[in-house]
């Protein structure tokens, strides 16, 4: 009887408190206590059915469902381009710098890292339509890109272009003749190549040192002068996480791990 | 396309909601409390449930009500949840991306929690399953049970490997003809000359396994099916997880 | 006496459960709300009817009075109902949110009506 | 045992077309033809006089649920049938998914067991199904307005329900029962018993939320307006009837004509304003459907025998012409792209004759023409009504809708380009029919007495009246647009509009 008017009591307070939270897991939580409580009051009252009920729904699956849904441990969804070393995979795991960083960020955010490959040319794309958070797999963010959230650049880079072999042929010898930008993905360029079949297209360093392990005799390599960095790309909404991953990189970059995980992926 | 005063009045007009919501809700609390006269005296004929639970023979009261005399009850409310089950489906099931390489942090004290978890779990869903009609339990509270025990099993070692042992289709097929078998049943007295949703079965001995009627099939019935509804319901929700 | 504490209690959840609804912005609290209001109601039923004296309604021998079973029964369907409502509104919750980044219920609104009169 | 019969032939045929996919809708055909042949036996029965009322499963009535058939029930059940007939016509063509036939099935069977039972739980289970179906059919298509909408009728729907669960509690405690006729037996036997206000109050506020009366329902415009057509037929035909076909049964056992009448009032009113505000078509719709549940609901407070017989006529007439009403100007909407009543008047060409034709019919249903449906129930109704005051009522009502459908009529210019679908067509057809027809169909119903009584001269004249005025009033207002408070349309304001109707119908009932 006591025991039963204790549990009553209980429960306006919990409730009370529950809904008075600020932070979602709490609320929940403070819930689930809540319809623990509501259960046993209702088998104090001679109501065991109910109890039993109450306990495996309101206290066990409704908590779960709950829990899953909110974004405790949300997701951070990552769009990225096949990068060798920044951002690959082998098999089903996935290495290089990019990753390795947003593994970290992903870690002290304590969110799920999900990943998804993609053209290159969509991956601004789907950061502004907010199907992902993080863009990354060695973008260099010009001018272009305004309406995305851009971290510094954490790497320089250079950038060439891949002319021939029907170029070369050709020989039009014009200095800083670009090839058009990279679309889709470095694969297809591979197979262009080791099939010799004519490119010209503009690549990055690392996407360049891959293609280069392939050989490019017969085509002509120019090397644009100017500076240029890699940065990742935050969705727009996502200010706090762009602030984030800008505190983490100059971290990193303090501390000197920057350049050792370079050192380790990018020989 | 939000405009400047909306904003800037939002706050001042929530609290004056506030206000009047506080006041509102008390004095309507006020009002039941006052209006409620539980101290009157009431008629009570408790020994009618208890006629029904001997005609239905099950000991348990509550479930010879709940199946017995208020059997379309029961079966509207299986119809919700599969309502629930088909919404949630449908809504969650069509979304999601083909090729996410997930990386949920699993540590194997997880893993073998919720391998030496599981059994004991499923057990106890079918004992409140199986002894609905004789002590407190039935098929939703067991089904919701082991269902729970099998979301358990799902966080730790990821769905992908459950939905191996229970494909979706079957399960959704599974699902549906328990529903069809449920209305059967509820529909069989009627060739047989009983009244519609009626207990064909003889009540056998009361207290024994064997006895309630239809009460236990029903119970087993209930319990399939809300095992697996949301089962359904707490895959989709593992999968979409952390998306508010 | 038992049934008093219970049902006074019970109309308190049910007004903290409306309050909530109506004070709290973030549509997943207005759902715990919700959920709480429909649990109060339940508690409301359950201790209405569990002040006949009398034991638990399993007929074991030795037991002469019972509480009115009834409302127990009814109370099952209900918590049932409650799961099912609760988990198709969070599914509706996950689409706005997947659409509108947010679980503010002010900024849906806005947004919502704003669509529409461009849109209209 | 017909009646039982009803709704789990519904139930069985929804479990099944969840088998066989996108050719579920010729199961909806099966069903159709099912319930005609089960309706046609319930309506021999009752007209050879057997008595129908039935507990299911052979339990003594005081422990089973009760079913009966009576006068309330046969012809909303009629109704209901002809709308799925009609929904599952007109979206013969569109490819639906057997999800949408599953919740159609699933709904109307609900409906159909909603118009039959008399216990109370039961009742509350069945509306629980009914808000689940249509909120997951009001979000049938996934635009994000569509979700939002049907995620406030959600919640004010659930608490309502709650609400509705606390007056069951009040009643069982107190009588012991939750079969409405013994409910009834009780409260005769002692009327002045003090529970009885709250008890009413509870569950009338309750029921309330989900029949479309103004203060209760705020979340009707969005989730009626946003909804596909069929899907906003469905709802205002059938979905909101069930809401009203419980507070007529809930009238039979509580002295509620004073709070009908009250809250008919403020409904008729208040939609009647915002319809004439709006120039969204789908919402003037909407908000005039709160107009007209206002309306019956004061007709049925009106007391006498004509008035309730009349009110439970323009219940049905009322389903008919709004649903044919959303279908057809759903179809124009989505030929021009906008709800927006300037926008279809300047590109009505586009619009296909049959659809224009079928608004002119719904028009002259809603306006009360004779001999359309409108005016055949109205005369009915109002030849029920004693009472100034509710005279007064009813024909403000009346004006008010004539002057807000005035706005459709430029729609009407014969001249077109576009043909509309057959099977489009031929859903028009069968409701316009039932328009148009609606006088020897209401015949079944109300006693010849009744009905020639109703047919008398003052009834045309206030026809023709309420049409010049309202006609005069639109030309007034035309050009004008004048703004009305759309924030009580949220969830909070909707929550504590339930909260304060609740207490305004108890305070009506403790001390009038």
């Amino acid at each position: 009887m006591i025991a039963r008017l204790v549990l009553l009591a209980l429960l306006p307070v919990t409730a009370g408190l529950a809904l008075l939270q600020r932070r979602r897991l709490y609320a929940i939580i403070g819930m689930a206590l809540f319809s623990l409580l509501l259960a046993s009051v209702f088998f104090l009252s001679h109501a065991p059915d109910v109890a039993i009920t109450e306990a495996a729904v309101g206290a066990a699956l409704v908590t779960f469902i709950y829990v899953l849904a909110i974004r405790r441990t949300g997701k951070l969804t990552v769009v990225a381009n096949e990068v060798p070393g920044l951002f690959e995979r082998s098999g089903n795991q996935l290495q290089g710098l990019e990753w390795e960083i947003l593994d970290r960020l992903a870690r002290r955010l304590g969110l799920d890292l999900a990943v998804r490959f993609v053209p290159l040319e969509e991956v601004e794309g789907s950061l502004l339509q907010g199907n992902a958070d993080v863009g990354a797999g060695g973008l260099i963010l010009d001018g272009c890109h305004r309406r995305l959230l851009r971290t510094p650049d954490y790497l320089p880079t250079a950038r060439f272009s891949i002319m021939g072999p029907a170029a070369a042929e050709t020989g039009d010898e014009s200095e800083g003749a670009e090839g058009m930008p990279l679309r889709g993905y470095l694969s297809d360029i591979v197979d262009d190549v080791q099939a010799g079949r004519s490119v010209t297209i503009r690549l990055d360093l690392a996407r360049f040192h891959a293609l280069s392990r392939y050989g490019l005799e017969g085509y002509r390599v120019v090397r644009h002068d100017g500076e240029w960095g890699y940065a990742m790309a935050v969705a727009p909404e996502r200010r706090d996480l762009h602030r984030q991953l800008g505190a983490l990189l100059k971290q990193l970059r303090e501390t000197g791990e920057l350049q050792q995980m370079t050192r380790e992926n990018l020989p | 396309m939000i405009r400047r005063e909306t904003i800037a009045s939002a706050s001042r007009s929530s609290a004056v909601l506030a206000v009047i919501a506080v006041l509102l809700v008390g004095l309507f609390c006020v009002v039941v409390i006052l209006e409620l006269g539980y101290s009157g005296p009431r008629p009570i004929d408790v020994d009618r449930w208890i006629r029904v639970a001997e005609e239905a023979g099950a000991t348990n009261v509550v479930s010879s009500i709940y199946l017995g005399a208020r059997l379309f009850d029961t079966i509207l409310e299986v119809l919700v949840f599969a309502v629930a089950t088909l919404g949630v489906r449908f809504y969650l099931g069509t979304r999601g991306y083909k090729e996410v390489v997930q990386s949920i942090p699993e540590s194997n004290v997880v893993r073998v929690g919720a391998a030496v978890l599981l059994p004991p779990v499923l057990l106890l869903g079918i004992y409140v399953v199986a002894y609905g009609h004789l002590s407190p339990g039935g098929g939703f509270a067991g089904g919701v049970i082991a269902a729970s025990g099998l979301l358990l099993a799902a966080i730790a070692l990821g769905t992908e490997r459950i939905n191996a042992r229970l494909r979706p289709a079957v399960l959704h097929g599974f699902e549906w003809g328990v529903l069809l078998a449920i209305l059967t049943l509820a529909t069989l007295p009627a060739p047989l000359s009983m009244p519609l949703l009626s207990d064909p079965l003889p009540s056998g001995r009361m207290g024994s396994l064997v006895s309630g009627g239809s009460i236990p099939l029903y119970n087993a019935m209930i319990g399939v099916k809300v095992f697996l509804s949301s089962w359904v319901i707490a895959k989709h929700f593992v999968d979409h997880r952390g998306e508010i | 006496m038992g049934a008093f504490h219970g049902v006074t209690i019970a109309i308190v959840l049910f007004g903290i459960g409306v309050l909530g609804l109506v004070i709290r912005k973030d549509l997943v609290i207005k759902l715990l709300a919700l959920g709480l209001t429909n649990s109060a109601t339940i508690l409301c039923l359950v201790s209405l009817d569990s002040r006949t004296p009398g034991a638990a309604p399993i007929l074991v021998p030795g037991v002469e009075a019972i509480v009115d079973p009834l409302p127990q029964a009814i109370v099952l369907s209900a918590i049932v109902i409650n799961f099912a409502i609760l988990a198709l509104a969070l599914v509706f919750v996950m689409l706005l949110v997947e659409r509108y980044h947010t679980t503010d219920s002010a900024r849906i609104e806005r947004e919502t009506n704003a669509e529409e009169e461009t849109w209209s | 045992m017909e009646l039982v019969l009803l709704p789990l032939i519904r139930f069985a045929i929804g479990a099944l077309s969840m088998g066989v996919g996108r050719r579920s809708r010729f199961l909806a055909v099966l069903a159709h033809l099912c319930d005609a042949a089960l309706l046609a036996r319930i309506a021999l029965l009752l007209a050879r006089g057997t008595a129908l009322d039935a507990t299911l499963g052979g339990w003594a009535d005081r422990v089973g649920i009760g079913f009966s058939g009576d006068l309330i029930g046969l012809p909303i059940a009629a109704l209901i049938w002809g709308l799925a007939v009609a929904v599952s016509l007109h979206t013969w063509k569109d490819e639906l998914r057997a999800y949408f036939y599953v919740l159609l099935h699933f709904l109307i069977g609900a409906a159909y067991a909603m118009v039959f039972t008399e216990d109370l739980f039961n009742a509350y289970v069945i509306l629980e199904l009914l808000t689940l179906a249509s909120f997951l059919l009001v979000g049938y298509e996934r635009k994000p307005r569509q979700i939002w909408a049907s995620l406030r009728y959600l919640f004010l729907c659930s608490v309502g329900m709650s609400l509705f669960l606390l007056g069951i509690a009040v009643v069982y405690y107190h009588t012991g029962t939750l079969n409405l006729s013994a409910l009834a037996a009780h409260v005769a036997r002692a009327p002045a018993a003090p529970w009885i206000p709250l008890a009413a109050a509870l569950l009338v506020g309750g029921v309330a939320v989900k029949a479309g009366i103004f203060l209760f329902s705020l979340w009707l415009p969005a989730a009626h307006a946003r909804a596909m057509p069929a899907v906003s037929a469905l709802l205002s035909g059938v979905v909101i009837k069930m809401g009203v076909v419980e507070l007529f049964r809930l009238a039979g056992v509580f002295p509620l004509d004073l709070t009908f009448t009250v809250l008919g009032a403020a409904t008729g009113l208040l939609g009647m304003l915002y319809a004439l505000q709006t120039y969204d078509m789908k919402k003037l719709l909407a908000f005039s459907t709160l107009s007209q549940i206002g309306y019956l609901l004061i007709g049925f407070g009106a007391g006498s025998q004509a008035s309730r017989l009349g009110a439970l006529d323009y219940a049905v007439a009322h389903g008919l012409f709004k649903a044919l009403l959303f279908l057809a100007v759903g179809q124009a909407v989505a030929c021009v792209g906008s709800p927006d009543l300037r926008a279809l008047t300047l590109n009505r060409r586009t619009i296909p004759r049959g659809t224009r034709i079928a608004i002119a019919v719904g028009i002259l249903g809603i306006v009360g023409i004779p001999p359309f449906a409108g005016f055949a129930a109205k005369a009915v109704l109002e030849s029920g009504v004693h009472s100034l005051f509710v005279h007064a009522m009813v024909a403000l009502i009346s004006v008010g809708t004539a002057a807000s459908f005035s706005k459709l009529l430029p729609l009407l210019s014969v001249r077109s380009a576009a043909r509309c679908r057959g099977a489009t067509v031929s859903a028009y057809a069968w409701l316009g029919g039932g328009i148009a027809l609606f006088l020897p169909l209401s015949a079944t119903l109300v006693p010849r007495s009744i009905l020639s009584a109703s047919w008398h001269w003052p009834a045309y004249l206030e026809a023709g009246l309420a049409l010049a005025l309202g006609y005069g009033i639109h030309r007034i207002l035309r050009g004008r647009s004048f703004r009305l408070p759309q924030r009580v349309f949220r969830v909070e304001e909707g929550t504590l509009a339930v909260v304060a109707g609740v207490l305004i119908v108890f305070s009506l009932l403790r001390f009038a």
